[in-house]
């Protein structure tokens, strides 16, 4: 009981995910700032923020509820941090694990981009609701090529647990390089789970200021702000787990630094993306996702079909 | 979400300088908007009517932050028409080559904003990092990077060496490689593309009835420019081409000023290769003779008019200015008819507002109709903003409680 | 022959009243006076048959006893011919010309506003530059107006 | 033709450059020649004829006579907007701009600087024109 315990609050949990967040955030500015020529903020600026945002006052609206005004926060964060623990990091076994995790894992990540549709909406003000109905819209759009991106390497390994799935991987380990499609669709999709750049429609500075959070500040916007961190290592693990299996069954340190390593290629990828795109219009992202991430991730799905027709049997 | 009246501004991220805009929205598209300038008004106009034209020059040069240099040539052009002063021809050129400098730095800067706007920031990042290539340029030839007091009343205050036409030319390479690189991000980068074709659509006759100016004009395909059609200081014996687009919309503008950066590199390097010898400025009287002159100058944003009056005394009786803006900024509500709203900042910048030169007019907490000036504590100037907008707006703001304390 | 003269004499052949009343400083720029009663069609014939197709901006000027206003013209942009009518500031009020150039609402507003002209025919709107609860009857352009002088920024006592 | 992440060339091989930004306060960019700082004030040239208070956009200047020939100049940093306008007015060449640009003060009236009469005439002051 106490390991477990130990395990949820301290290591691979709360506390190792809160300080975990914060580096991949620094080093996501970091690399930023750097893709643009420029210095980037020093090492303790996001504990700085966080640290002054909790310092700060906090304002509620007077017409919104304010119990549900302060419980969102800490639903988002508990919801990305429950979904961590289901995925296995640096060896094949995860905390928990039961057949259909995956599953499970995907709706708790889903979870956080509702309480950013409830904040907007509970908050009352005009931009947060504009900010808010934008979030559904577009989780519309990601929604669907990112589930399938996702579960399409399930398929192969005929299981939806994902210790199972990163069994079957580590085995054979080539079987990984099929996946390469849905890694790609995947990517693009937690870009849009994540609000970051050519999907960050719902917070865009320049046209609804703050977006679902205008109304937020002190301890709660700090709360949020911690929630998209966690939310960023969790789909970062999430997709080095499930695409990148190689690494696993080597000495536990040697693979807690591949499994580091592996975390921060993806942190990469996702802030060379942030750099090098625009931010696409509501409609424009709904059409992109619809027209070309969907077809993709089916086409994916549909070459784990004809594998495991040829592999397996 | 049905119909939703959303206000922009006057303070808002996307605008540098304020100007409301009431927009009502059907879900994410644009039924209709009003535009509100006259924020930034400081009464220019009826202070340079008190102090003498040395000490307007300055003035003016601060109507904007961006095109000081605009201002006070075009005022000093009228001022030297109406005292009949025959400048040499080295000032005429100094002038020019500042001008064309402004310009550069403006249109660079621009660039940056767009790209910001449409939540492009490395796009922002690298212009402006290319932009101070450019500033380096202005403050080795006039001391100050923005402001540059480069004028007075009858020529130029600062002259230039040979060795620093020697430093300037390769930097003008180099910022011509890199705006052609620009050109090819414009063209090419998708989700750019994406974000500016087909926005902020002004159709040629649109332009045309509404007076745009500038970029915005050419962009539209009105082959009108000042440096060509009205020349003044030393465009008469300059060869360059006048940059149209008839893309109607934001991409158009972005190709027209990009295209306008590469003539101005071409024009620079023709003047600073055949700029005359001789003085840079001729004794100007402190009192101008009376009459009235009006100047036009091709700002980066459109045409500056100036009008001025003068009544032999050392002060102008009147000065009038028309900044670029005020005649682009009744066609932003005709761009933006059923467009989205996500396409507002990026429609407002294209037009590359500059409010601080739109408006001129002071303004002071007065009580009406009496000129008695009263400073009213905080509670009673929340009580007075309630009640105004409670009767002329007829929304109730008094439920909002900020917090407890007050 | 230049343009400027061609177009003076064409003016003089259809108005013969402007006999006289033309001024051409320099290339590419005429002053002309007009009397305010016969401004509307002087401004249509430029307008519509001349092709001076773009407004630069109205400039207003309080002179004494009467304000004057001056229709700044281009004519392909390059030519400009500046019309210059005078209305006794007992009743100031000039036709507006939003039909020929819809731009020119702001620029008539502004009149409005800073010299206390009556445009007839301008739509009812929100004022333009000054703000909605500035004293009605104050029009700072106006020579007589002086501006009450901000109070000095009080000096802190420094410690 | 169309190509999705064209600055993804550019934005790769500017990680490893160096960042083109500075840390102000520590880093210290050297200023223009021509540059328009704080006024330096030679009171043995000055006549006291008071061109620069005519001449000076934001009246920040005042000469004030204090002494047979002596005159001080006392000068609003906060007004003046560094035009260096009394710098060319001035017939004897008394005023010149320096270079110094970190003029802020927390207490207001030291911003109201006297340069009085005892400065030796350190550096030649070559024209500004």
């Amino acid at each position: 009981m106490i390991y477990t315990l130990f395990s949820i609050l301290v290591f691979p949990g709360l506390l190792f995910l809160s300080i975990f967040g914060v580096i991949a955030e620094f080093i996501d500015r970091r690399l930023y700032a750097r893709f643009q020529n420029r210095m980037g903020p020093p090492w303790f600026q996001p504990v700085a923020d966080f640290i002054k945002l909790l310092a700060k006052e906090e304002l509620i609206p007077e017409e919104a509820d304010a119990r549900m005004f302060k419980i969102l926060p800490v639903f988002a964060v508990a919801a990305a941090v429950t979904a961590f623990l289901y995925i296995p990091l640096w060896n094949t076994a995860s905390l928990f694990s039961f057949e259909g995790d995956i599953i499970v894992v995907l709706y708790l990540l889903t979870l956080p981009t509702l309480t950013f549709f409830l904040a907007g909406w509970y908050s009352t003000s005009l931009y947060a609701m504009i900010g808010a109905v934008r979030t559904l819209t577009q989780l519309f759009a990601y929604e669907v090529p990112l589930f399938m991106g996702i579960l399409s390497p399930a398929i192969l390994a005929d299981s939806w647990s994902l210790e199972a799935i990163t069994r079957f991987y580590g085995e054979h380990p080539w079987y990984a390089l099929f996946n390469i499609l849905g890694f790609a669709v995947s990517v693009i999709a937690i870009q849009g789970k994540l609000e970051r750049i050519p999907f960050d429609i719902p917070e865009a500075e320049t046209e609804v200021v703050g977006g679902a959070f205008t109304e937020y500040s002190g301890k709660f916007l700090a709360l949020f702000r911690m929630a998209i961190d966690i939310e960023m290592v969790v789909c970062a693990a999430l997709l080095a787990a499930v695409f990148l299996p190689f690494g696993l069954e080597l000495h536990p340190v040697i693979s807690f630094v591949i499994f580091i390593v592996k975390l921060l290629v993806i942190i990469f990828i996702m802030s060379l993306m942030r750099s090098i795109f625009a931010r696409l219009r509501i409609d424009q992202m709904v059409n992109f996702c619809w027209k070309y991430l969907a077809p993709a991730a089916l086409l994916q799905i549909l070459i784990s079909f004809i594998l495991k027709g040829i592999l397996v049997r | 979400m049905g119909k939703v009246m959303i206000p922009i501004g006057p303070q808002h991220p996307a605008l540098k300088e304020p100007a409301s805009f009431n927009i009502t929205l059907d879900g994410e598209k644009i039924l209709d908007m009003i535009v509100k300038v006259g924020y930034n008004h400081r009464g220019i106009e009826k202070a340079c009517e008190q102090r003498t034209y040395i000490q307007d020059i300055y003035l003016l040069e601060r109507v904007c932050g961006i095109c000081s240099h605009t201002h006070s040539t075009c005022f000093l052009q009228a001022v030297e028409e109406i005292a009949a002063l025959e400048l040499p021809k080295r000032a005429h050129y100094l002038r020019t080559i500042v001008a064309e400098l402004e310009r550069v730095h403006s249109h660079l800067l621009w660039l940056g904003v767009a790209g910001h706007e449409v939540g492009f920031d490395t796009l922002l990042m690298y212009s402006w990092r290319d932009r101070e290539i450019v500033m380096d340029i202005l403050s080795m030839l006039t001391g100050n990077r923005v402001n540059y007091a480069m004028n007075t009343v009858g020529g130029v205050r600062r002259d230039i060496s040979p060795d620093q036409i020697k430093t300037i030319l390769p930097l003008v390479d180099i910022l011509e490689e890199r705006t052609k690189y620009y050109i090819q991000v414009a063209s090419e980068e998708v989700t750019l593309i994406e974000r500016l074709s087909k926005v902020g659509t002004l159709s040629h006759d649109d332009a045309l009835k509404l007076g745009a100016a500038g970029p915005t004009a050419r962009a539209s395909g009105r082959d009108i420019d000042v440096r060509r059609d009205d020349p003044y200081a030393a465009y008469a014996d300059l060869s360059f081409k006048v940059i149209t687009d008839n893309h109607n919309d934001v991409l158009g503008r972005t190709l027209v000023r990009v295209g306008e950066l590469m003539e101005s590199y071409k024009m620079i390097r023709q003047l600073l290769k055949n700029i005359p010898e001789g003085p840079i400025a001729v004794k100007a009287p402190r009192k101008i003779q009376a009459g009235e002159a009006l100047s036009r100058y091709e700002a980066p944003r459109g045409e500056d008019v100036h009008y001025v009056k003068a009544n032999g005394t050392d002060r102008p009786e009147r000065v009038k200015v028309r900044a670029p803006t005020l005649a682009n900024v009744q066609a932003v509500a005709a761009m933006l008819k059923n467009g989205y709203l996500a396409d507002i900042p990026i429609v407002v910048a294209a037009i590359d507002p500059c409010f601080s030169c739109t408006d001129r007019m002071m303004v002071s907490m007065k009580d009406a109709n009496s000129r008695k000036e009263n400073f009213i504590d905080w509670k009673t100037l929340r009580q007075y903003s309630i009640d105004w907008y409670k009767q002329n707006r007829g929304v109730d703001m008094s439920k909002i409680k900020i917090s407890k304390r007050w | 022959m230049s343009k400027e003269e061609t177009i003076q004499q064409e003016l003089i052949k259809n108005f013969g009243f402007l006999e006289g009343k033309f001024r051409i400083p320099r290339e590419r720029r005429i002053f002309l006076d007009v009397p305010a009663d016969r401004f509307m069609d002087v401004f249509d014939y430029t307008v519509k048959k001349m092709n001076f197709n773009y407004l630069c901006i109205i400039s207003g000027l309080d002179e004494g006893e009467n304000l004057s206003f001056i229709y700044h013209l281009a004519l392909n942009y390059s030519i400009i011919l500046n019309i210059k009518i005078s209305v006794p500031k007992s009743n100031p009020s000039i036709k507006t010309i939003t039909g020929y150039f819809p731009s020119a609402d702001l620029y008539e507003r502004e009149l409005e506003d800073l010299l206390g002209a009556k445009v007839e025919g301008l739509a009812k709107g929100r004022r333009y530059p000054l703000p909605d609860d500035w004293p009605i009857g104050q029009y700072p352009l106006r020579k007589d107006w002086k501006p009450q002088d901000e109070p000095e920024v009080k000096q802190e006592k420094s410690n | 033709m169309i190509k999705p992440g064209k600055m993804f060339a550019e934005v790769m091989n500017n990680v490893f450059r160096k960042p083109a930004t500075e840390l102000y306060p520590f880093v210290k960019t050297e200023k223009p020649d021509k540059f328009r700082g704080k006024l330096e004030f030679y009171s043995e040239k000055c006549i006291g004829c008071k061109l620069c208070m005519k001449d000076c956009p934001s009246n920040a200047i005042t000469i004030n006579k204090i002494g047979e020939k002596k005159f001080e100049a006392i000068i609003d940093l906060d007004k003046c907007v560094y035009c260096a306008q009394c710098v060319d007015t001035c017939p004897k060449k008394a005023l010149a701009a320096t270079k110094e640009f970190e003029l802020a003060q927390l207490v207001h009236s030291k911003l109201r600087v006297t340069l009085n009469a005892n400065i030796e005439v350190k550096k030649t002051t070559e024209g500004q024109a």
